[in-house]
């Protein structure tokens, strides 16, 4: 399991889709998607999308929770759970 | 609606939304005769009436702004929604008691040329493969109340058979069938405007405080009007106009639906996420600045799950920014008007 | 378009249009950036593009803008305008000259749907009963220039003989004719709109400043857009750009057209007083206060023409009002974010 | 022909149909619709469409002038010169 190409792959997919016209300097890996405004509820469906498709997985209801989501951050540690990258 | 009088002094209660009606009323109907008439230079005002509370309290302030023959109802059905024929039955009572005859204008043919249901039901065969004619479908959300959980939107699918599946949506999935649907409410209202040119009249909208705030209206759709008299009111507020008003006691007592998906759905789970007396006491608390804890006291619930719907309150007003949005220009316009 | 320098000295010239293109192409495509990207967080932008000069402006900029992949281009031609073959050609050729594949909607069936067409027939049958099929239709008003008579609408039809009738319209008449043609330019938006609710992208508009000023647009049709990157610019500056921006010759060198109707109409035959050029100079000189003599001078026209099309302008914006109303509220809402 | 009467009929029309939300004592007979922005390209037509109909003549192009149309007494003036009413 490949930890940092996670993040640095995570990072690039929000920067292309959510960061849109925002400069991705002032976008840090622990910042919330949900506090920044980043997100919105077609957002969170590409979050999800890009993860199993990238990643091969399935993501339950139950485990679509900002604790694993809302960050790169909580991203990256929720792939790690998952032992996948 | 009222709550308990040990609730009532410690905080806040269902008390706050109550409108001095007669008050409310005759605010409403200056307000409509100055805009139409005056700023506008406009006949009168076309009001497309579904059986809803908000369409049938909008047709009635109309009409004692204006009078009855300056009021132009449409009824505007179409092939498949879960509740068309109830509708078009509430619209035609609310009509009737207004002295106003309605007219028909059925939508439906319109959508198929705009292919509403054909580009609708291909997206959500990506889903559901198996969806085909005689299936009826609705989108849905997860409570909000219930878990800190992301709302996922899922499609739920009947088969002709009875058989009820449900699936997650992928982002091009949800975007597709939301925005074939958003065909509905378009078409209707370029029907009102059509009318509404033809006539010489103005287009009435329908949106509540509720929707209004949060977004829940389709831009260009039932976001677009000309005026719209009951946009300053909760939900709650309008049920009480309704009654002020005379409104059929069989609309008023209809729970609020989206009217817009083949099968049934509620509001709450669509959209809000309470049903609309809550929402509307969340909304003001969050507005008046009560924090969740006193305004989760009024409503039977926690202070984390009204700290979930405030959030909740706050995301959809950020989504609705381009909802309400002005044209954006890239320039100053030079010795415009407006 | 200079004037000569006795001129030039004297008075007001066509160099009042001027633009820095290279610097007004900048603060666009920057303002496109923010508001499409930033303000409403979408993801590109739809433009409906007619083979006109103002759409293909716009479809240029937003290129430069977001780049290509986020510019969803939608050709909607329907059955029976005049131009409808050659506006469909050129929109390819400047979609292909952007490097976008252009989508193609077919418009006829939703107006069919709608009964856009047989509904403005039967307006026309009130005065030339024998309008009927195979014929062709526009509509036409006086020139404000040569007389200071009324602008009365005529509708001038053609047979498919080639039998030329016009007739005077009455209220309903007029009304209704175009109530059933702004069918056309509703649906392009709602179709526009689907396809931008479909891709989360944003529309465009392209209304030019004379437009929006004078009110040229149809309210929720081609009057609607989440942003209008060129509602600032007078009709020459648009021309202007389009060079600028190499947009194909072909569209500079067109005639503006309104390609609505099935006989072909021009811009001034239909609503503006003068051709574009002259009417642009009029409406800068009537925003910056030149007087009538002045701006008579510098145009070849009677300083009481020129009062005539200042007077023109005048009872536009005073129509202008109902078009550029934002939604009116019959109170205040509580806590609304805008 | 019935001058008063004429005033009082297209006074009433005026008020009826051009007049709108505005209050009646404020509009005098000798107003102006075009500089009260009473009249737009509908109202002219309203107007036209009502005397043609009223008094059965036919107006022709180049009487649609302001001289005949733009107030109350222009336009019973005109249906004088018409013999109307």
């Amino acid at each position: 399991m490949d930890t940092a190409g996670n993040q640095k792959k995570v990072r690039a997919f929000v920067v292309e889709n959510l960061l849109l016209g925002e400069e991705e300097n002032d976008f840090s890996d622990s910042q919330s998607f949900l506090e920044s405004g980043l997100i919105d509820s077609t957002g969170i469906l590409e979050v999800i999308a890009f993860l199993e498709e990238e990643y091969e997985i399935t993501i339950a209801d139950e485990e679509m929770v900002p604790d694993n989501l809302d960050s790169v951050d909580n991203i990256v540690a929720f792939l790690q759970t998952r032992r996948v990258g | 609606m009222g709550l308990n009088s040990e609730q009532k002094k410690s905080g806040i209660s269902f008390d706050v939304l109550e409108l001095d009606r007669t008050a409310a009323t005759e605010e409403i109907v200056t307000s409509i005769q100055s805009v139409v008439l005056k700023k506008f230079r406009k006949r009168g005002a076309v009001v497309g009436i579904s059986g809803g509370i908000d369409s049938s309290v909008v047709a009635a302030l109309c009409v004692r702004a204006l009078g009855p023959e300056k009021v132009h109802l449409l009824l505007m059905p179409e092939g498949e929604s879960a509740s068309t024929d109830e509708s078009t039955e509430l619209g035609r009572s609310l009509a009737k008691s207004l002295g106003v005859e309605p007219q028909l204008e059925d939508i439906t043919s319109v959508l198929q040329g705009a292919g509403c249901y054909e580009r609708r039901d291909s997206a959500i065969r990506e889903v559901i493969p198996e969806y085909g004619p005689g299936w009826k479908s609705k989108i849905v959300l997860p409570s909000v109340i219930q878990s800190d959980q992301f709302r996922i939107f899922s499609v739920v699918a009947h088969s002709p058979e009875g058989q009820e599946i449900k699936a997650r949506l992928k982002p091009e999935g949800y975007l597709g069938v939301v925005a074939a649907t958003n065909f509905k409410q378009r078409t209707r209202k370029m029907m009102e405007y059509f009318h509404a040119d033809r006539l010489n009249f103005a287009v009435a909208g329908t949106p509540n405080l509720l929707e209004y705030d949060q977004g829940f209206f389709v831009k260009g759709g039932d976001g677009l009007a000309d005026f719209k008299p009951i946009a300053h009111l909760y939900k709650s507020q309008v049920y009480q106009l309704a009654e002020h008003l005379g409104v059929p006691e069989e609309i008023c007592s209809r729970p609020p639906t989206t009217d817009t998906y083949s099968l049934p759905q509620s509001q709450e789970e669509f959209y809000f996420s309470l049903p609309y007396d809550q929402m509307d006491l969340c909304l003001w608390a969050k507005n008046h600045g009560v924090d969740a804890q006193e305004t989760g006291a009024a409503l039977g619930l926690s202070a984390e799950q009204v700290e979930r719907v405030y959030r909740d309150i706050e995301a959809k007003r950020r989504m609705a920014v381009y909802l309400h949005a002005q044209p954006a220009f890239s320039g100053r316009p030079d010795g415009a008007t407006s």
